[in-house]
């Protein structure tokens, strides 16, 4: 092995492990991306603050806060939030709650996903506890009132007066039954 | 004079071309001042380009004709001059700041929170639109309402081809709207070039956007994010009414709504159904299970003289309300009001030969919902 | 086909081997070049013939040819057999004919392994091909297969197109180690990096670039992957992933991949440029220091593409002066190609020909990339027919014009035969002609508000989409000349002199033509 | 003659800014060529880039105060 060779494999041995490196680094672009959203609440995602100090309301400000209810495609759950609009003052705390049905003939599991607009009031809008936080499940033909327990922080930027907090419901029951091999159609829910 | 005989036959052929055909060259100035503004922004870049290629190009042709061989230039000898070079970097870096200056206060505009008159949620759906105006229940869907054979070409195209849809998205003169953008499937995008409102609806997350249209009329657009199939058919057709009309139509609307909803309590005979059933099936099964109930082997099951439509009413019922998944099947149950579906599922248990004979009533469909 | 055959008398070294063991089994440079482009050019007519498909459906209003299924599937295997079939292999055919022989090299660094990472490009694109006729059909969700439609939505043969992508990734990646090692390591004695002619500086950048961002593209197609397959949620919101994220990884590589498509060409244009305007080209150091600034600063710009996605106002304003200020030092080298030919005494053989249309109109491609770049303006252009007339102008006579040059320019160099000039002006004038009247009208299509990736479309976008469809068709039919007059330039024609052009200056014009098939064994002497 | 380290990286410095801008005279780039290694222009060029990246980010921060953002 002359000079050249082994110069040779020392360059291509970093430019390979280049490559290796660039590829972790694709993949540490995802938990990258999160702490970026979190930061900037891109995307409206939102911090789950778990409890927090109640600190007196600050009365000279009323935000209007709107929810949604989204169905994803194939969800065939009766989903709306129980009020359309509420006024909060940031730092008070609020209780709101979402309605659900599940009108099939079977058990179902669905996963909600929060989203709020505009993107910059997403880290201002922390939600002590929330039925997005783990998994609903509903039997055939129940319904339920699901909580969200929510305070906005002072620290809102002036110019913020409304704010949009969404959920989109996804029917995660598939999901959870790939661990079983399902063999005929028949045993899936009849959805 | 010779040399320019050559040019005679393209100017011909471009004077030739049909004056009456549609040659739309531009954007929209639109119908709001964001998009007019928008308008500016892109005439300014524009002739900012043309001027900075006139200049360009012209020195490079005139180098072309001047320092050819043939016409016995002999090649100079530098190669280097970096203070021409700092130059004709500084020029163009000193442009785009005074073009990021106005780009800047149009983009700040844009993303403006004050307050809105009237919040409207649109849903991308895999391949029509829903609207549902926030505190005033209305809600519904607008797909695009070009019948088949027109774009089979078995008919002829009417003026607004693909850019028509069944219930366009009111809204009144002159007051802020604030549209909330999501998605139930894949990625979609929402865009009206007159409100120069574009923004994409993505699955489990909501984007928001505003307009002041500020002259009444009807405003087009289309979906402009690839969303499966049919990405070129679900158009959007914006109406933009006086404040008295948007009240007239708020007041229609919501009669309609009750109106549905009664009509399902009444008695449907098997006709009325059929023929109901019929229009319905065109606007939301033809795409996929075609007009003829024959499907797309291998893509869309066929209909006619299948076991699903023909035998078992429960089963049948319970594929149009809650669609299959892993499959194109949608869930129609939250799609359609109970008079369409049961309407539907009637005409495809008795069009094309299925003659079962069974006739669904809405009360069936409610009380299955319920 | 025995292009380089004649075996020079003062070669000692054994000629090609015989029959197809030859190819298969070559880790000679230049056949390894001559298969890289023999690849290319049957990918650019594969993924030409399904451009002409996608025109002549969209040659009037109404369905008439294809169902719009089959029509994602061609404008989605259009764009990936262009970007990853046609450009990439072809400049990666460029560089390993002309590099080792520009740097006074005899071969590459690592001969097998660039055996090797041809022989895969033709399994991974027949394995992406024959995704078209598996159950489901092919990949539908457009070349930059955004999730959840490349992911919930795809069809069954999404997993092999993923693999397809991972193969085309390891190629490329092996390629551009090899361009590496023999650049850096491989130069003759006084071949300095300070004269490393400028075609084989910006195959180094862009070698560089490939390493950085192929693997982060093998990266989000492992991720789907795991999404489709193994439960995985990186983007799917249900499982708490996100859409968008794909589109920030996606564009990540997008961005420096579009440097990767142009970098080779200014190669190009500044070599044949100097030639046939018989001046040394202005202001070389520039050239090479903006060129190596574009392989960090293209990392930067990525969300220009996602300006509808929903970012946050300062997100938006970041990535606009971003793109706006680095548009500048890339744009401004079109200067460098005027300067070149400005008091030179040029004549217009084919080669220039192309570079000369590569300088124009890959500078109105800038000019709308620049309008682009305004965030305001591109909630009005983004995902119309104006952003496809813009990567068009500059990937067809930006990329492709540059490829065709650099063929014409060598080819005599490889052949020993010079190439029908009177064939290859009408090759020029034709392609020249579709080109414009094919993307131009495009513009107006965009701004007047039509969509990308439909089958049909309204009847106010009629006129100029007949218009492109005949540019199209005139555009494509051309390219026959293209291949008839390289395959007669092969068989035989006018014998080319060692200097070959009259202006030509660089080590591979001292080799006689054609160039025997090994060079270089004793390193030359470089004044 | 100041000591050669600390000039050359402000020397770097100063090419890297000049590839950033897209210009360098052909002395200067002799001059870069024919000393130190590599690496040293390569990090430094990392390093500008950043700058440039928080150059950038204070513009924008700038232009939404400036908007009474």
């Amino acid at each position: 092995m002359d000079a050249l060779g082994r110069k040779n494999r020392r360059l291509v041995l970093q430019l390979v492990l280049g490559g290796i490196l660039m590829f972790g680094f694709g993949f540490a672009l995802v938990p990258l991306y999160d702490v970026f959203c979190r930061i900037t609440g891109l995307n409206g995602k939102i911090t789950n603050t778990g409890p927090i100090a109640a600190e007196e309301a600050d009365t000279s400000r009323d935000i209007r806060v709107q929810f949604i209810g989204i169905n994803n495609e194939a969800m065939p759950w009766e989903f709306r939030p129980t009020l359309n609009t509420v006024s909060v003052n940031p730092g008070e705390m609020r209780q709101m709650a979402y309605f659900a049905r599940n009108p099939t003939s079977a058990r179902m599991v669905a996963q909600a996903i929060p989203s709020v607009t505009p993107a910059e009031a997403a880290q201002y809008l922390h939600k002590v506890s929330c039925f997005c936080f783990d998994q609903q499940a509903l039997d055939a033909d129940e319904d339920m009132e699901m909580p969200l327990l929510f305070v906005i922080d002072k620290k809102l930027p002036a110019d913020i007066h409304t704010i949009t907090l969404s959920y989109t419901l996804f029917d995660i029951t598939p999901r959870l039954s790939t661990g079983q091999i399902i063999k005929d159609d028949t045993q899936r829910s009849t959805l | 004079m010779i040399k320019r005989v050559w040019l005679l036959p393209w100017i011909g052929l471009f004077l030739s071309l049909p004056a009456k055909a549609a040659w739309e060259v531009n954007i929209t100035p639109g119908a709001t001042a964001i998009s007019r503004e928008v308008y500016d922004l892109h005439m300014i870049i524009f002739w900012i380009c043309v001027a900075i290629g006139v200049v360009v190009f012209g020195v490079m042709f005139w180098s072309i004709f001047h320092h050819r061989k043939s016409r016995g230039a002999e090649a100079r000898n530098f190669h280097e001059n970096t203070a021409v070079e700092i130059l004709w970097t500084l020029i163009p870096f000193v442009i785009l700041i005074a073009m990021a200056i106005p780009a800047t206060a149009t983009l700040i505009k844009m993303y403006d929170n004050t307050d809105s008159d009237i919040d409207i949620q649109v849903t991308g759906y895999q391949w029509k639109w829903r609207y549902q105006y926030l505190g005033q229940d209305i809600d519904f869907f607008s797909s695009l309402s070009t019948p088949r054979e027109q774009i089979n070409n078995e008919a002829a195209k009417g003026e607004n081809y693909l850019l028509e849809v069944d219930n366009p998205l009111v809204l009144p003169v002159g007051q802020k709207v604030r549209f909330l953008f999501t998605a139930a499937d894949v990625i979609h995008s929402w865009w009206v070039p007159d409100l120069a409102v574009k923004k994409d609806a993505i699955p489990g997350f909501i984007n928001e956007s505003w307009a002041i249209p500020e002259e009444p009329g009807i405003y087009r657009g289309q979906c402009t994010e690839l969303c499966g199939r049919d990405h070129g058919f679900m158009p959007i057709v914006v109406e933009v009414k006086s404040q008295a009309d948007f009240d007239l139509w708020l007041a229609d609307t919501r009669n309609a709504a009750q109106a549905q909803a009664a009509a399902a309590s009444e008695e449907w005979t098997l006709e009325q159904l059929m023929e109901r059933g019929e229009q319905v099936y065109n606007t939301s099964c033809a795409a996929c299970h075609q007009a003829t109930g024959q499907g797309i082997p291998g893509a869309f099951p066929a209909l006619v003289g299948s076991p699903m439509v023909t035998t078992d009413i429960d089963a049948h019922i319970n594929i149009v309300l809650h669609g299959k998944a892993g499959t194109a099947m949608q869930a129609f149950g939250a799609q359609l009001n109970a008079v369409d579906l049961a309407a539907v599922i009637t005409y495809e248990r008795n069009a094309w030969g299925n003659d079962t004979g069974d006739s669904v009533s809405p009360q069936r469909i409610t009380e299955l919902q319920q | 086909m025995d292009t380089t055959l004649s075996v020079d008398s003062t070669e000692h070294g054994h000629g090609p081997a015989k029959g197809l063991g030859r190819w298969f089994f070559t880790t000679n440079h230049k056949d390894i070049g001559t298969l890289y482009l023999w690849f290319s050019l049957l990918m650019f007519l594969t993924g030409g013939c399904m451009a002409l498909m996608i025109r002549a459906e969209l040659f009037q209003p109404g369905l008439q040819l294809v169902q719009p299924e089959f029509f994602n599937q061609m404008t989605t295997m259009h764009g990936l057999i262009m970007v990853f079939g046609a450009v990439m292999p072809a400049f990666v055919g460029l560089a390993n004919w002309m590099i080792p022989i520009m740097v006074g090299a005899p071969d590459m660094a690592l001969p097998r392994m660039n055996n090797w990472s041809f022989w895969i490009l033709p399994f991974a694109f027949s394995l992406m091909l024959s995704t078209l006729f598996m159950e489901g059909g092919g990949p539908n969700f457009g070349w930059t297969f955004y999730a959840p439609l490349s992911t919930t939505y795809a069809p069954p043969s999404v997993t092999f197109f993923i693999f397809a992508v991972h193969m085309m990734g390891f190629s490329s990646i092996m390629g551009a180690i090899n361009i590496i090692a023999t650049i850096l390591n491989m130069r003759a004695p006084g071949m300095t990096m300070m004269k490393l002619p400028l075609f084989v500086w910006t195959w180094l950048i862009t070698a560089f670039l490939l390493i950085a961002v192929m693997p982060v593209l093998a990266g989000v197609v492992t991720m789907m992957l795991m999404d489709i397959h193994f439960g995985t949620s990186f983007f799917n919101a249900a499982g708490g992933g996100d859409p968008v994220l794909f589109q920030h990884v996606f564009w990540f590589f997008g961005h420096p991949e579009v440097y990767i498509m142009i970098l080779p060409a200014f190669g190009i244009v500044s070599e044949i440029i100097p030639t046939f305007a018989r001046k040394k080209l202005f202001g070389y150091a520039s050239m090479v220091y903006a060129t190596s600034s574009i392989a960090l600063l293209s990392f930067l710009v990525w969300a220009h593409h996602m300006f509808t996605v929903g970012l946050p106002l300062a997100g938006e304003l970041f990535f606009m002066y971003a793109t706006m200020l680095i548009a500048v030092p890339t744009g401004v080298k079109v200067f460098n190609w005027v300067a070149t030919m400005f008091h030179g005494s040029m004549t217009f053989e084919t080669p220039m020909l192309f570079a000369l249309a590569f300088v124009v109109l890959f500078t109105i491609g800038g000019f709308s990339g620049l309008m682009l770049a305004i965030a305001p303006a591109d909630f009005q252009y983004h995902d119309t027919y104006f952003v496809v007339a813009h990567f068009h102008y500059v990937l067809v006579p930006g990329a492709i014009f540059s490829i065709m040059a650099g063929a014409y320019y060598w080819l005599p160099k490889w052949t020993g035969h010079m190439l029908n000039e009177r064939l290859g002006k009408a090759h020029f004038w034709l392609s020249f002609i579709g080109v414009n009247v094919t993307f131009f009208p495009m513009h107006f299509l965009g701004l007047a508000g039509m969509p990308r990736r439909i089958p049909d479309y309204a009847l106010q976008f009629a006129d100029f989409n007949a218009v492109a469809s005949v540019g199209a068709f005139i555009f494509g039919l051309s390219q026959l000349l293209f291949v008839y007059n390289i395959i007669s330039c092969i068989r035989g024609g006018e014998r080319a002199t060692d200097q070959v052009w009259e202006g030509s200056h660089g080590l591979e014009w001292t080799l006689p033509s054609p160039a025997p098939y090994h060079t270089f064994t004793q390193p030359p002497v470089i004044k | 003659m100041s000591d050669p380290k600390k000039n050359g990286l402000f020397k770097a410095a100063l090419s890297a800014l000049a590839a950033m801008f897209g210009v360098q005279s052909e002395r200067n780039r002799q001059e870069d060529f024919s000393s130190g290694s590599p690496l040293r222009y390569l990090l430094t060029g990392v390093l500008m880039v950043a700058l440039f990246v928080v150059g950038v980010i204070l513009l924008v921060r700038l232009a939404l105060m400036l908007a009474g953002g």
